[in-house]
């Protein structure tokens, strides 16, 4: 990613940006790893390549804070979570300059990272500097889900209640997720408590439902919480689950339009009925 | 496998149209089955779809949500945002093994005291209909 | 005839077998590529890992979820507290590590002026039994924390494995019947101490780590963590903890749940303000605490070396980048200031 | 730490006949929190709200659970018990024990445990309610009525008179409603437009009235005290300030093709044209459909004749935004178009004609000058047959209800036939005679008596045109039970009252209920008749239900009192449940400001992060906002997280 080096230099030397945030190798760990570069000096280290799975965006609302301008590597997927970033007031775009990269997929322990066969978006709808090709947008495949789908009631049931158990309620897809952002999360307020602290199924259940309901329209399947979960419960499944509802019933894909709402937040009086009756095969 | 007692549902009902739809059956004096336990809110909109999957956490076998018909909202609009926020709640229930049947969305209006006593009559035998629930839905760690 | 006693492999699943009849035999166990702990069942393949246990010992004396009182909501003042099981207990297989993990439990609620009795029925019904490692571990450091794979501080028997079998020796006076079953023979074998391996993660003294608590440094740390809190549930000798009530159809049950410095949630007070509302600052915190504030308030600092906190993170670096960036800049700092 | 009174009402045997009322008493006694619990006959009534009251006293009660009826029924009277003791009105909660218990189930076992239920619920949620108190906001001391007929002319006169400003609002080109186009009225007799006539004037002349016709509501935000309604006003392409009213442009516009409205169709009209003589305002509107000028750019006579020079071709509808307080629904009523009763000609026969078009035709106004003749050869009907309940009392074709007022009209227009054809039959077909009020039977037993109406008990099957012009009735007269069929010249349909096209679209806009014929939902039948539930928001006349004049007049004062009552205040107390954003839980997001129907949240700055702020003034409490809020930073007072999920969770 040589172009991508030569300009973020150019960006550095022109003060367009005070730091970027990009990834390194590390040799510590020996594994590319996010890292905030904040010399011109450093700049030849940046990596893009099939390890740099990591989202940043969810490093930026803090790096922004002490940062006035922040340049950023985006992938297709990240780039939505930055557009529906800005649509919730997390980030103010004048500080973003996007280095948006022609995706050509990630891998996790070495093999695809199941989330790239499912993308429709190789290219972020934010970018300021585009490297790399366009692809023609797929339809995802959408392969697992569609096996969960097709088991009865009961049986799915089943398969999620073995997941959620194994819950241990470290939070880790919470903090990963770049629009998992409240000051103070469901799952941590005392008066109602809603979502019990202790990891058991039921509170687990009550986690693992709220939490993907809470991004209905809104989660870019970057599959980060998928990669991170220490259990190595299917989040990505629940992900998909509302992510097709939605692009179903409403025709929407998160994040792929700026300036677009939040489907949830539409006033939408055109809406059939039939949504909220009926199987949906 | 159906069930043989009575199912319990959570009615969630709005103010302005539902609950006094709900008050109309009862003047009307039109019977429905008990177990329909009903929880008043001041409209559909104000329904977050984390109060029906904590409904079916703590037990509850069905949840009927219902407001104001499309366009007569009290306050305007919030039967719309309701629809969307609960079609999708819905939606993900399923997924996770509990049907679809489990959730009925309806618009009653305050004229519609008929209407929401059979609503609650058919909900019930909908309920007695389904096959059982998935037995570990309904937490049981402090059985243990 | 040497102070350890030998049971042969062959006698492994008969010798667990005697023991399970009078304890609640507790045993690493295999599952899904890490290490638990479950209790032995007659038909389990028993093996010992050769180092750490993935899943920390801490949870059988103070489980994530803790019942602690029970009441009747459909009645008045129906106060009920949860009560221990008194079956005494065997825990086989732990490390030296987790002895110094409960040995750190101990100070904190036995010890520090207040008593937490279901921490002491959990404590009092179980008996120790440790296994020196094989060899250390990739993030096995404990030989940088004062300690080493074959220290016997806080077991009451340790073994060892040794190519036909275990060797076996006695640490306290607590039970010794265990090592008259007549599966266990007398030996000459000895165990001999090797050269433990050190200087994987070396951190500063606590007083130049607590110095660092306005250092700019803490800023860096955080762009790069997530404050998952991982490390901290998965660490021994981390005990925070929240109480809640559970309810449920009229019961309610008052119970403790793991709680972490991590989150942000957990230094929010009642109005809103919260003093560690950033990355940097829970960083920092939880840091501090390991090298500095513990060994303070108890003598000790309490990280054990088990290196779980690494094996955790999701982003594989937490701890050694912490570690040595923070030995780093304590040093530059040190070298600075005499410079000047 | 809350110390709740609990009780529970027999309400008669309402409640005890399958509620074991004692049973719960003594089971809610041992509940956490209760302090007190009893049961009595009529908790509403006056002893029992002193035994309320006791109790708070004599048990330090902080917390009370009434079981009764439907918290909509009596909990203002519960909440003055707790005034009266000083108590905040907010710490009361209501369980539904009647309405959504004991009425609703039959067995009493499980009417019983369901009230336990219900009640338990109750207490869980009360020792979460908070004391909130209600808010101050300003009001504009101005009423909006919504149409020109006879309900909202009243309404407005009663206003006006009051001495505060009344905008009203009527969609065609003058006032006066259907009432205007009525001949004579019941019971009396007397000249509709006589008695209308005055008070028309008195409108257009009043100083706190402002007419604004040819306007209809385009949109209404805000809440009682402070709407802000767009007012669409169509293009009339005729200076209303320049025009003097004198009427050459529509004597001379040779374009005369459309219906005209007023004469209930009987008739053309001009393209320019003012709707009647006694128009008011007086002054013409151009029917952009049928004009040659503004169809073919052809034509132009009109601008040529006025003397005003007040035609203005390039007129263009405008939106005219008014603040008001009140707001008063008068828009009546219309005439349901029997063309589906096929069977009696369904529209096909000129001289099967409807009530309203008999009034017409009789009218000295009207396309006759008021002579009785067939329009379709103008000779003077020898036999008429009249036919009730055209459309209503009909499941099948047409509406369930009473339509109420056509056993009235029949009755006078079968008089009136009589006048003007001393000599002629006048025949009745009715279902029943229903004419309760004051002179209305005698006036139907003048019909019978003195005026030789002949009244034929039984439903016209039937209408045949014959060869001779004539019109066969076939029907029955169920009293000797013999099947009749009458000849006749003419007959008339009394066809059944409905509510407006666009009765349904105002109902949305106003945000009031309507029922399922599209009448508009007063509060409560018997004691709101005038109110809708959405405060500010009143009814007058026929679109609440059919209504004869009085009736309509009646109710025009009825909601002219309610809407000065709310004007005699300078401030307005606005209900306490509303929502509001904690900023230390506030994310910012802003994603609750998109969900507001009522622009009710702001951007505000807490420390140095931006959050959502509610405008308390604006918040109607709907909890969309709430619903939406991830975080959970924002609490709908009176409906809080906290006291639902006391309620949904057991």
């Amino acid at each position: 990613m040589k172009e991508l080096i030569v300009k973020a230099k150019e960006l550095f030397e022109l003060k367009i940006i005070e730091v970027l945030l990009g990834w390194k190798y590390d040799e510590i760990i020996s594994d590319v790893r996010p890292y905030l570069f904040k010399d011109i000096s450093e700049i030849d280290e940046l990596i893009y390549d099939r390890r740099s799975v990591h989202n940043l965006t969810n490093y930026l609302p803090n790096i922004t804070k002490r940062y006035k301008k922040v340049g950023i590597v985006l992938k297709g997927c990240d780039g939505r979570s930055l557009t529906t970033q800005i649509v919730e007031h997390r980030i103010n775009l004048n500080q973003i300059v996007a280095l948006a990269v022609g995706c050509e997929g990630v891998d996790i322990d070495e093999k695809q990272a199941p989330k790239c066969d499912d993308c429709p978006t190789n290219i972020s709808p934010i970018a300021d500097y585009v490297f790399g090709e366009k692809k023609t947008a797929t339809e995802p495949g959408y392969d697992q889900l569609k096996k969960i789908e097709a088991m009865t009631d009961p049986e799915r049931w089943d398969f999620f209640a073995v997941e959620f158990d194994k819950c241990t309620r470290c939070y880790a897809c919470r903090q990963i997720c770049p629009l998992c952002y409240c000051e103070l999360c469901i799952a941590d307020q005392h008066e109602p408590k809603w979502i019990e602290a202790s990891a058991k199924l039921s509170s687990n259940t009550m986690w693992h439902l709220t939490r993907a309901y809470h991004l209905a329209g809104r989660c870019s399947d970057c599959g980060e919480c998928d990669r991170i979960c220490p259990e190595d419960i299917p989040l990505r499944l629940l992900n998909n689950a509302v992510e097709k509802s939605v692009l179903e019933m409403f025709n929407v894909r998160a994040g792929t339009i700026p300036d677009e709402l939040p489907p949830l937040v539409v006033l939408a009086k055109e809406d059939p009925d039939e949504i909220l009756g009926g199987r949906h095969e | 496998m159906k069930m043989n007692k009575e199912p319990q549902i959570l009615g969630i009902l709005c103010k302005w149209c539902s609950y006094t739809g709900a008050d109309l059956a009862g003047t009307s004096r039109f019977t429905y089955p008990a177990n329909v336990k009903i929880v008043q809110v001041p409209c559909s909109g104000r329904v977050d779809p984390v109060m029906i999957f904590k409904a079916f956490v703590e037990g509850y076998d069905g949840v009927m949500v219902s407001g104001c018909h499309p366009g007569d909202c009290h306050y305007g609009t919030g039967n719309y945002h309701a629809r969307r926020k609960l079609a999708v709640a819905r939606r993900l229930l399923n997924f996770v093994g509990i049907n679809y049947d489990r959730m009925h969305f309806t618009w009653i209006s305050a004229a519609e005291g008929k209407k929401f006593a059979d609503e609650c009559t058919q909900f019930t035998q909908q309920l007695k209909d389904l096959a059982d629930k998935p037995k570990t839905l309904a937490r049981k760690e402090l059985a243990k | 005839m040497s102070n350890w006693k030998k049971l042969k492999l062959k006698d492994l699943n008969r010798f667990l077998d005697e023991l399970s009849s009078g304890y609640e035999l507790w045993i690493p166990e295999k599952e899904k590529q890490k290490w638990i702990w479950s209790i032995y069942d007659k038909t389990d393949e028993v093996q010992f890992p050769p180092n750490i246990i993935d899943e920390s010992v801490k949870a059988l004396f103070f489980p994530k979820r803790r019942p602690i009182a029970e009441f009747d909501l459909k009645k008045k003042w129906s106060v009920k507290q949860v009560e221990t099981s008194t079956k005494p207990r065997a825990i086989m297989g732990l490390r030296s590590c987790d002895a110094e993990g409960i040995n750190y439990m101990d100070r904190v609620f036995l010890h520090s002026g207040y008593t937490d009795e279901l921490y002491k029925g959990e404590r009092d019904r179980t008996l120790l039994i440790g296994m020196i490692c094989d060899e250390m571990g990739e993030n096995c450091h404990c030989t940088d924390r004062n300690s080493s794979p074959d220290k016997t501080e806080g077991m009451d028997i340790i073994f060892k494995r040794v190519p036909d079998g275990f060797l076996f020796r006695q640490i306290t006076e607590k039970v010794s019947d265990i090592l008259n079953f007549g599966l266990l023979i007398d030996t000459d074998e000895i165990y001999e101490a090797p050269e433990w391996p050190r200087g994987r993660f070396e951190v500063a003294a606590p007083e130049d780590v607590l110095d660092t608590y306005d250092d700019e440094f803490w800023n860096d740390v955080s762009d790069i963590c997530l404050t998952c809190g991982g490390c901290t549930f998965s660490c021994p000798t981390c005990l925070c903890f929240l109480v809640a009530d559970e309810k449920f159809k009229g019961k309610c049950e008052r119970v403790t749940v793991w709680d972490t410095c991590q989150f942000s949630a957990y230094s929010r007070m009642a109005g809103g303000h919260n003093p560690r509302d950033n990355n940097a600052a829970r960083v920092r915190n939880r840091t501090l605490d390991k090298f500095g504030y513990s060994e303070r308030k108890y003598g000790r600092t309490s990280c054990t070396g088990c290196g779980r906190c690494v094996i955790i993170c999701p982003l594989k670096r937490s701890f050694p980048y912490i570690a040595r960036n923070l030995t780093e800049r304590i040093k530059e700092k040190k070298a600075a200031s005499q410079g000047a | 730490m809350a110390r709740i009174g609990v009780f529970i009402c027999h309400c008669g045997i309402n409640i005890s006949s399958t509620v074991d009322v004692e049973k719960v008493t003594a089971t809610v006694k041992e509940l956490p929190d209760v302090a007190f619990a009893m049961d009595y006959k009529f908790m509403c009534s006056s002893p029992g709200q002193n035994m309320i009251r006791n109790a708070i006293r004599e048990h330090e009660l902080n917390r009370i659970v009434v079981a009764s009826c439907s918290p909509s029924m009596h909990l203002p009277t519960f909440q003055k018990a707790l005034l009266n003791e000083q108590m905040n009105p907010y710490l009361i909660s209501m369980a539904n024990i009647r309405e959504q218990c004991s009425w609703v189930t039959k067995d009493r076992e499980a009417a019983t445990q369901k009230a336990l239920d219900l009640v338990t619920r109750q207490i869980k949620r009360v020792s979460h309610q908070d004391e909130l108190f209600d808010i101050d906001v300003e009001l504009h001391k101005t009423a909006l009525v919504i149409g020109g007929g006879i309900a909202g002319i009243q309404a407005a006169l009663d206003i006006a008179d009051g001495d505060r400003k009344v905008i009203l609002v009527e969609k065609s080109p003058s006032l006066g409603g259907k009432m205007a186009q009525l001949d004579e009225t019941f019971p009396t007799l007397d000249c509709s437009q006589c008695i209308l006539t005055p008070k028309m004037v008195e409108v257009a002349q009043h100083p706190n009235i402002r007419i604004m016709v040819n306007s209809t509501i385009g949109k209404v935000d805000g809440f009682v005290g402070n709407f802000k309604v767009t007012i669409n006003r169509k293009a009339t392409y005729v200076d209303e300030d320049k025009c003097i009213g004198c009427g050459v442009c529509q004597s001379k516009c040779p374009s005369e093709v459309a219906p005209n409205e007023f004469n209930a169709g009987l008739e053309k009209r001009p393209s320019i044209y003012i709707p009647f003589p006694q128009a008011v305002p007086a002054v013409p509107i151009i029917d952009p459909e049928n004009c040659l000028k503004l169809t073919k750019g052809t034509c132009g006579i009109c601008e040529k004749v006025c003397p005003a020079e007040a035609i203005r071709y390039d007129d263009e509808p405008k939106e005219i935004e008014v603040e008001v307080g009140a707001i008063i629904a008068a828009i009546g009523y219309r005439e349901m178009n029997p063309s589906v009763y096929t069977e009696y000609g369904g529209n096909r026969y000129p001289d099967v004609i409807t009530g309203l078009q008999f009034e017409r035709l009789v009218s000295s106004t009207g396309p006759t000058g008021g002579e009785l003749i067939r329009l379709s050869d103008g000779k003077v009907p020898r036999r008429i047959v009249f036919v009730k309940c055209v459309g209503s009392r009909d499941e099948d074709k047409g509406h369930t209800y009473c339509s109420g007022i056509c056993c009235m009209y029949t009755a006078k227009h079968a008089m009136l036939y009589k006048h003007h054809v001393p000599d002629g039959d006048a025949y009745v077909c009715y279902i029943d005679i229903r004419s309760p009020g004051k002179s209305y039977d005698e006036f139907v037993r003048r019909a019978i008596e003195e005026d030789d109406v002949r009244y034929l008990r039984g439903r016209a099957g039937r209408i045949m045109k014959l060869k001779n012009g004539q019109y066969r009735v076939y029907t029955e007269d169920t009293l000797i039970g013999r099947p009749v069929a009458i000849d006749a010249d003419m007959v008339v349909l009394a066809s059944a009252v409905e509510p407006q096209g666009d009765a349904i679209k105002l109902a949305q806009i106003l945000g009031i209920s309507y029922d399922k014929d599209g009448f508009f939902n007063e509060a409560h039948p018997k004691l709101k008749p005038v109110e809708t539930a959405t405060a500010g928001i009143f009814l007058a006349g026929a679109c609440q239900g059919p209504k004869d004049i009085p009736a309509s007049v009646q109710q025009g004062s009825a909601a002219a009192a309610k809407v000065l009552s709310l004007f005699a205040r300078d401030t307005l107390k606005k209900s306490a449940r509303i929502a509001m954003v904690d900023p230390s839980a506030c994310t910012g997001c802003l994603t609750c400001a998109y969900v507001c129907h009522y622009s009710a949240i702001e951007e505000a700055d807490f420390g140095r992060r931006k959050v959502s702020k509610v405008i308390s003034g604006k918040c109607q409490g709907c909890g969309a906002c709430v619903a939406t809020c991830k975080g959970s930073a924002i609490t709908l007072a009176g409906f809080s997280d906290d006291e639902l999920f006391e309620e949904i969770v057991l």
